[in-house]
């Protein structure tokens, strides 16, 4: 009997929420188990880095990495994935395009390090302590990975075959993926396994979208009594849905809540965040500097909004400190 | 035809233009073609001196058959001027004219830069832009559109007047729109005309009665438009016909109402006489009107006013033409070309405090002085002034509210040469000592400088000088009760005080009160004091930047009579070879949608200001509808999911221009 | 026909006339003679006041109060200047003549301040001493200028003391009955004016000594 | 008289991109041209029918790919050929304007300007101002900075090494 | 609204009539104002002549002080001297038009630890009567209209140009409106802005008398008895001279020059001695000046 495939799974900067996905495959996981070889998934096994360094270069099948890049360890760990596996997917938002984590784009290294160390409510450092790269206690070494200035979406570090979208992706397609990756089948390299059309399209509340829409406010979630039934830009809720890609069947669409665009836009987009904007802004009805500028100022955090999944694959990438020129 | 022929491969020519010295002298050209040949792509780069001649064009044509090119670009001047011929002598090459792409080194580089490097730097960006941008080109159809063969003239003077004899002679069908209750504009105000001194109503009344009469013109008088749609060969026009109160079909014009009008005297200024003598409500405003037909001045009339007046008029119709009851009409027609002879307003010399207009009495502005010296004018032709006197001495003051940074800036062209009538006229009925006070005198048109000569020998005055002030301020006894002008005689270099008896102010010419409004209305620009912007200085003297619609006479900048004449004649054989080619191609920039692209999201449907996007509810999908379309790729910009796209400003073409134009790094950059 | 024969007595005048027009004065100008770039310079002093732009229409002069007693009426001044007769032009009764009424600066065709530009070149005449030692108007500048650089404040009767010093301490006699007259009325006064805080204004006007000029 | 430039090597000159419609501001720059008013040479434009078609990603790519400021010209508000193109444009533009400053890109390297066909004067000026105003804020440089951040990828081995002998308790 | 008044030099010596006049009156009609602390010299037209830097710094010093004084909003600053007037608005116009004078002279009053921000608004007396208080307010206060009365109103050239304030650069109105309302009659008359000689007078009389002359001249042709001026140069000139050009031309002018504030006092109904009338060379003959009871104004 010819051995089963080898998969693996790591996990970088991400919530585990990817992992959950896995797990939320239910009963389907069983067939997966039963089709391949798990030769890591540090959440569920315990294998060890040496374990797969041993592995001959290209031994697996396919290795699923979700999360960013934020430190030389997920570098270290992503390069090593991608020396050992054949076809390496970007599995979640945050491998795919930078996800949450990547929106600490927005903020220095040291910044970052200065509030998780000393100024979060919850941290009690009066001395500023700060964790070394490097310890050397009775002659044995210690080291810790280093924390990236800058968050980087896993395509930025190593070479990425497929993404699968979502925060995290549904376990329809991850099934879905699976089916093909194993059928030897393989979509063109760099492809997104999901469809390449926005998530308008498949939007339970499509049909109650008027044609003449016009904005005079952005309203938030919280702050109206949603009428379940109705399209919710037509409720002026800001919704990324028309610069997202489908593939999610409006999951949160259905619960009443916006799109945030997790899933990405779609192949012929440079930059998610740009084109949501464009389209809304196109939209408010205010003609004068004046009325425009009430009606975007309704808009409280522009790059949290429009790149809540994607700043680290934006055109701008991260905020620009002058320092860094 | 081919279209990426050779294997799909791109092969580009690259052919960048001296014009002469235009812009070899600024650009190093060599450079810049010998930089472009390194470019991955390019198959030809070649200079040569004009591009836009004979021999250029063929060069093109010659290298696409030899090199099998696939890609033309051309660097040279604006594509706003060549770009069309460039398109044609690519076709003629046996490709697809949306392959060829302009750089325009000469109005945005060499005409605007002095510093050679740079100025090549420049060029080399742009030019590399557009390697990279040619590679996303595609083989399009151009677009037609069919022109209705009617004609609108918007203005009645003797422009408007002109062109729509020309047309209506040649066959067409035009519609003239005048919203003063007769045509004859300006014109048929002035009593005689420079250089040869004919008599305006003389050579003009013919016309309008040409006009009134030909079977080809429909003459709206007391009308405006109304409101403006659709776009060249197919415009959809209202039209607001005011109520005259009285029937056009059966007034003949006998008069009779006007003297049997309660009002024995006029009591209103009279518009045609500047003022200077009264009419009553109903009135003709001048004996040669055209149309003869009476018209009641609501504002004034009696029975507008109470309701209750005995309506004499009424009664003195024979035809019963008079009908209070008549309401304002609106017309809606269909034409394919529109020329736009709106004129010009006179400067308001009171905006002038200095020269005492509205103050003194005697201050007259140059079109009153035409209306007094008119035989059929208020005083039957003889000078007599607003005290009683006959002048003596008489100063005529030159550009008033002309090259006046405070007022108009610009030349008024005319003003010069109609003092220098206005100068003869008043020396030939009154035999005044007559001064002309003027900043340079501007005489340039065939017989102006002879006519200049005639009046130097008729012993007339002219100092050169701006006036500062005309004030009753004696210092003389020689003074006493006259109009002192103020002006340094700039040739002596002595200020001099010239007591006078009447003075002219020889008042510009500006922009209608509502050149604004018609501008927006017809969607043509202005330029900065206002007229009517032409589409190009030289080439293009009478287009618009809007096609089919065309500007002649004064509104488009200050013209004398038999300028504005020959701008209308040259409007109206635009507008005839237009009519006549019986349709036009329209760029094939259309935006469209790709149909499993697009997610029925809707956005675009907000957005397009010509409904040119509908929904397929079927397919729950946005659609374009191509001959709406105008282009203007909004909805391309605002589609969210990248679904639509358009024509000739692809996403990729302007990424790759974007790209190719910042790909240098520039020396020692940070 | 006869032709007047000539007098062979001339009156005194007639002769002084006859010498005067026989002396025969050179009027021409070589560029080598001119400052080409004056024009430029005073323009760009006085704040963009487009100088270049004039078109030589005499308005200015034509409204001008003093027109009728200076060398050059100020287009011509702006001529001169424009095509670099520095000395005529710095050497002109005309600028120190302008009295500051604004009436050309109002109503310049081409909106040139020349009253600016007038100013602009007393500066420069100033600085340069073109101007005749005596000549009283850039004198009572001067005196004007010491005198609020000291105090701050000027009084009237100490200027006018210090210029006639300067200029002609003659004239002091013909103005003692005016100036006795203005005194009794209370309108002139013998004490000094002066700022609290003169130390301040004189960080102000000093501190910028050894700038360039605006 | 073109004038040969002295070479500036160590000195950096401002790039900026322009997109200009079709029908005001584009024709603008023509008429600038055709009047020979000089300007600063250090925007490159590019034509677009109606500043309602210029995308938000057109500027940010721009920005991304080294440029240092970028302006937008169309027609004034009421005249724009396509109706209301450029309202949008305007719309968009604040909005962008919103965001970039959150993303630390000074407002003054992005310009909106309406400039109609018979402005070839505001043409120069526009220009020029906004290439003093982008001197004066320096390079943004984005590509070189895209560098230097990656660099840190490569950096982690040498961080450890360098420390080597000093010893933390 | 309260003001700030700044005097200038002229108001403490030759124009000191003016000075009491006008804060007579503004106490009458009981308009608040106060006077600007430690103002210097506005630097009038001769500082200029000598250097801008300076003449800007000087001048804009005082604006500074206005603002220190005067904390918040925007501050209305009197300055009844037109040359003061003038230098002062010059000197904030100029501020607010050009940065490059904005800059330099405040880094000069930075030195001495003043700063100007542009909140003043320079003001001139005649304007704040007519347009700020009001004419209708200013008709009922008048007690002793002056009929019969004709005026000549004399502007001078600095109050009106070269900026377009509250009135037209040659053809200004506002005070004949003033006249008017005090019972007066105003006499139209053309030479309202023309050049007086400014201090030409002082230096070469030769131009400045001239200048004077004509304007006497017009104003008593055209039947005025007494000008009105609104310049402590101007009222100077045209009053203390008179003997003089009618000496020299051989004239006989002979015709009261007094301020607008003082004429105006008149009407109110204050005394000879609140609007320094005694300071006049010439008295204005105002016998037939009486109240309406009948009541003779004074002592005239």
């Amino acid at each position: 009997m010819p051995d089963k495939p080898k998969v693996a799974f790591y996990w970088c900067a991400s919530c585990g929420g990817c992992e959950e996905s896995v797990v939320d495959l239910a009963e389907s996981i069983l067939d997966v188990v039963a089709a391949v070889d798990i030769v890591m998934w540090p959440v569920a096994m315990d294998f060890k880095k040496k374990d797969v360094e041993a592995m001959a270069d290209g031994s697996i099948l396919v290795s699923l990495v979700n999360g960013a890049i934020r430190t030389s360890e997920q570098e270290e760990m992503a390069k090593l994935m991608r020396k050992k596996s054949k076809l390496i997917i970007a599995y979640g938002s945050c491998a795919h395009t930078g996800g949450i984590p990547g929106l600490a784009n927005q903020f220095e290294r040291e910044e970052v390090l200065r509030y998780v160390y000393e100024e979060s409510p919850s941290t009690v450092n009066p001395q500023k302590t700060r964790p070394e790269l490097k310890v050397i206690t009775n002659g044995s070494t210690v080291t810790l990975p280093n924390f990236f200035n800058v968050v980087r979406a896993l395509d930025q570090v190593i070479d990425v075959d497929y993404y699968l979208p979502g925060c995290p992706p549904t376990p329809k397609l991850l099934k879905q993926a699976l089916e093909v990756l194993l059928s030897g089948k393989l979509p063109e390299k760099g492809a997104v396994l999901a469809p390449d059309i926005a998530l308008c399209d498949e939007c339970p509340k499509k049909d109650t979208k008027p044609s003449d829409l016009k904005f005079t406010e952005f309203k938030r979630p919280h702050s109206i009594q949603i009428d379940p039934k109705v399209c919710l830009l037509a409720q002026s809720i800001l919704c990324m849905g028309p610069a997202t890609r489908g593939g999610c069947e409006g999951v949160c669409i259905s619960g009443n809540m916006p799109c945030t665009g997790c899933f990405g836009p779609t192949s012929r987009i440079k930059d998610q965040g740009a084109k949501i904007l464009s389209a809304l802004a196109s939209q408010v009805e205010a003609r004068d500097e004046k009325g425009i500028d009430e009606t975007l100022a309704t808009i409280p955090d522009p790059v949290g909004t429009f790149y809540r999944y994607g700043l680290p694959v934006s055109l701008l990438r991260r905020k620009n400190f002058n320092s860094t020129g | 035809m081919h279209g990426n022929g050779h294997n799909g491969t791109v092969r580009i020519g690259f052919y960048i233009c001296h014009c002469g010295h235009n812009i070899a002298s600024i650009v190093d050209v060599k450079a810049v073609s010998e930089y472009i040949k390194s470019l991955s792509g390019v198959v030809i780069s070649c200079e040569y001196k004009y591009m836009c001649s004979d021999p250029g064009q063929e060069l093109i044509q010659k290298d696409i058959k030899e090199h099998s090119l696939n890609r033309i670009i051309v660097a040279s001047c604006s594509p706003l001027l060549h770009e069309h011929t460039f398109r044609t002598a690519v076709e003629k090459g046996g490709l697809n004219p949306y392959y060829f792409q302009m750089v325009n080194i000469r109005e945005d580089v060499s005409w605007v830069h002095t510093d050679m490097k740079a100025a090549t730097e420049k060029a080399k960006d742009l030019s590399r832009a557009a390697v990279q941008r040619v590679f996303h080109h595609k083989s399009l159809e151009t677009k037609h559109v069919k022109i209705h063969p009617d004609v609108l003239i918007v203005g009645g003077g003797i422009a408007g007047i002109h062109a729509a004899l020309t047309l209506a002679n040649a066959g067409k069908k035009v519609y003239l729109i005048e919203r003063n209750p007769t045509i004859g504009g300006h014109m048929a105000m002035f009593d005689k005309t420079f250089p040869t001194l004919d008599c305006a109503a003389c050579i003009l009344t013919p016309k309008m009665s040409q006009v009134k009469n030909h079977p080809n013109i429909i003459l709206w008088t007391y009308s405006e438009v109304a409101k403006v749609d659709g776009y060249v060969g197919n415009y959809k026009i209202s039209i607001r016909r005011k109520p005259r109160y009285v029937n056009e079909e059966l007034c003949v014009g006998c008069m009779d109402c006007i003297e049997k009008c309660v009002y024995k005297e006029g009591k209103t200024p009279d518009e045609f006489n500047v003022g200077l003598s009264k009419r009553k409500p109903i009135y003709i405003p001048f004996p040669q009107a055209t149309p003869q037909i009476v018209v009641i001045d609501r504002e004034t009339c009696i029975e507008f006013k109470s309701g209750r007046c005995k309506k004499t008029c009424v009664e003195a119709c024979d035809r019963k033409a008079i009908d209070f009851k008549q309401k304002e009409e609106i017309k809606e027609i269909e034409v394919g070309t529109i020329i736009l002879t709106t004129g010009y307003q006179t400067f308001d010399a009171s905006r002038v405090p200095f020269y005492g207009y509205g103050k003194y009495p005697n201050v007259y502005t140059s079109l009153e002085v035409e209306r007094l010296v008119n035989a059929s004018g208020p005083t039957g032709g003889e000078l007599i002034l607003r005290d009683g006197r006959h002048p003596k001495t008489v100063g005529i003051i030159h550009c008033v509210g002309s090259r006046d940074k405070n007022t108009n800036r610009w030349c008024s062209r005319t003003c010069c040469m109609y003092s220098l009538k206005l100068a003869h006229l008043l020396k030939e009925h009154t035999d005044a000592e007559v001064y002309n006070f003027y900043i340079d005198i501007r005489a340039a048109g065939k017989s102006y400088e002879e006519f200049y000569d005639k009046l130097l020998d008729e012993n007339v005055h002219f100092i050169r000088g701006r006036v500062a002030e005309v004030s009753d301020w004696a210092v003389r006894p020689s003074e006493e009760g006259k109009l002192i002008i103020r002006a340094e005689d700039t040739l002596i270099g002595i200020v001099r005080r010239v007591p006078v008896d009447m003075v002219v102010l020889a008042v510009g010419m500006e922009p209608q009160a509502d050149s604004q409004d018609v501008r927006r209305m017809f969607n043509i620009s202005c330029s900065t004091e206002g007229f009517f912007l032409e589409r190009h200085p030289k080439l293009a003297p009478v287009d618009t930047f809007t096609d089919g619609i065309f500007i002649a006479g004064a509104c488009q900048g200050p013209k004398d009579i038999p300028d504005s004449v020959a701008q209308a004649g040259a409007a109206a054989a635009q507008a005839l070879i237009l009519i006549d080619s019986g349709e036009i191609e329209l760029e094939p920039n259309t935006a469209y949608v790709v149909q499993n692209e697009c997610s029925g999201c809707r956005t675009c449907l907000t957005i397009c200001p010509f409904t040119a996007i509908s929904r397929d509810e079927a397919k729950q999908k946005a659609f374009i509808n191509e001959a709406l379309c105008k282009g203007c790729g909004t909805c391309v910009a605002a589609c969210p999911s990248g679904a639509i796209k358009q024509n000739l400003f692809e996403d990729e073409m302007i990424f790759s221009e974007i790209d190719g134009l910042l790909k240098m790094e520039s020396p020692a950059c940070c | 026909m006869q032709l007047p024969t000539p007098t062979s007595v001339h009156s005194e005048e007639e002769s002084h006339k006859i010498e005067k027009m026989k002396r025969v004065v050179r009027r021409i100008k070589f560029e080598s003679e001119l400052d080409l770039n004056f024009g430029e310079r005073v323009a760009d002093k006085a704040y963009g006041q487009k100088l270049l732009s004039c078109i030589q229409c005499g308005t200015c002069s034509a409204t001008c109060p003093l027109a009728h007693y200076m060398d050059y009426t100020p287009r011509k001044i702006i001529a001169m200047t424009r095509e670099g007769f520095k000395e005529e032009v710095l050497n002109s009764l005309t600028i120190w003549l302008c009295a500051s009424c604004y009436s050309c600066y109002v109503q310049c065709p081409r909106q040139i301040h020349i009253t600016d530009v007038m100013y602009t070149l007393k500066r420069e005449a100033i600085q340069m001493g073109f101007h005749p030692k005596r000549l009283p108007i850039p004198i009572l500048a001067q005196e004007f200028y010491k005198r609020v650089l000291k105090d701050g404040r000027n009084t009237e009767s100490w200027l006018l003391v210090s210029l006639y010093l300067r200029t002609n301490p003659f004239i002091m006699l013909r103005e003692a009955i005016l100036g006795l007259k203005l005194f009794l009325r209370g309108r002139l006064t013998i004490g000094r004016e002066h700022v609290k805080r003169r130390d301040q204004l004189h960080t102000i006007l000093e501190h910028k000594k050894g700038e360039a000029p605006l | 008289m073109p004038t040969v430039e002295q070479p500036k090597e160590n000195s950096w000159e401002p790039r900026i991109i322009a997109f200009f419609c079709n029908w005001c501001t584009y024709t603008a720059a023509d008429l600038a041209g055709v009047s020979r008013l000089r300007y600063a040479p250090n925007a490159r434009i590019i034509r677009v029918m109606c500043s309602g078609r210029v995308d938000p990603q057109f500027i940010l790519d721009a920005f991304s790919k080294g440029a240092d400021g970028v302006l937008i010209g169309g027609c004034h508000p009421g005249d724009c050929h396509y109706m209301e193109g450029n309202y949008k444009a305007l719309r968009r533009m604040e909005l962008l304007k919103r965001m970039m400053k959150d993303m630390g890109i000074e407002d003054k390297r992005f310009r909106l300007e309406w400039i109609s066909a018979s402005e070839g004067e505001r043409v120069k000026t526009v220009i020029n101002e906004m290439t003093e105003q982008v001197r004066a804020l320096g390079p943004l440089g984005l590509p070189k900075k895209f560098a230097e951040w990656d660099k840190e990828l490569e950096s982690l081995e040498h961080e450890i090494n360098a420390k080597g002998d000093t010893v933390h308790a | 609204m309260k003001y700030l008044y700044y005097p200038g030099c002229s108001l403490r010596s030759t124009g000191r009539a003016y000075e009491e006049s006008l804060l007579s009156v503004l106490k009458v009609l009981d308009i608040p104002f106060e006077e600007l602390n430690d103002w210097n010299c506005c630097g009038a037209t001769s500082y200029v002549s000598i250097d801008e830097t300076d003449a800007f710094a000087l001048a804009a010093r005082n604006l500074a002080l206005a603002e220190l004084q005067s904390p918040d909003g925007t501050i209305n600053l009197i300055a009844p001297c037109s040359a003061c007037f003038l230098v002062l608005l010059k000197t904030e116009r100029y501020l607010e038009s050009y940065p490059d004078v904005r800059e330099k002279i405040n880094s000069t009053l930075d030195k001495a630890g003043l700063h100007y921000h542009g909140r003043v608004n320079v003001r001139h007396p005649l304007d704040v009567f007519v347009n700020d208080y009001g004419l209708e307010n200013i008709t009922k206060r008048v007690k002793y209209p002056l009929k019969g009365l004709k005026v000549a109103s004399y502007y001078g050239c600095q109050m009106v140009r070269p900026f377009k304030t509250f009135d037209h650069s040659h053809y200004p109105e506002t005070m004949d409106r003033l006249v008017k309302v005090l019972g007066a009659e105003p006499v139209d008359w053309p030479l309202k802005t023309r050049c007086c000689g400014g201090s030409l007078t002082g230096t070469i009389q030769e131009a400045g008398l001239r200048l004077n002359r004509l304007l006497l001249k017009e104003a008593e042709k055209r039947g005025a008895d007494i000008m009105l001026t609104c310049c402590p140069l101007c009222q100077h000139n045209l009053e203390c001279y008179q003997e003089r050009i009618n000496r020299k031309f051989d004239e006989k002018i002979n015709i009261p020059v007094a301020f607008f504030t003082q004429l105006m006092g008149v009407a109110l109904g204050l005394s000879e001695k609140e609007l320094g009338m005694q300071r006049l060379f010439k008295m204005p003959s105002l016998k037939q000046i009486t109240h309406p009871k009948g009541e003779m104004a004074n002592a005239w």
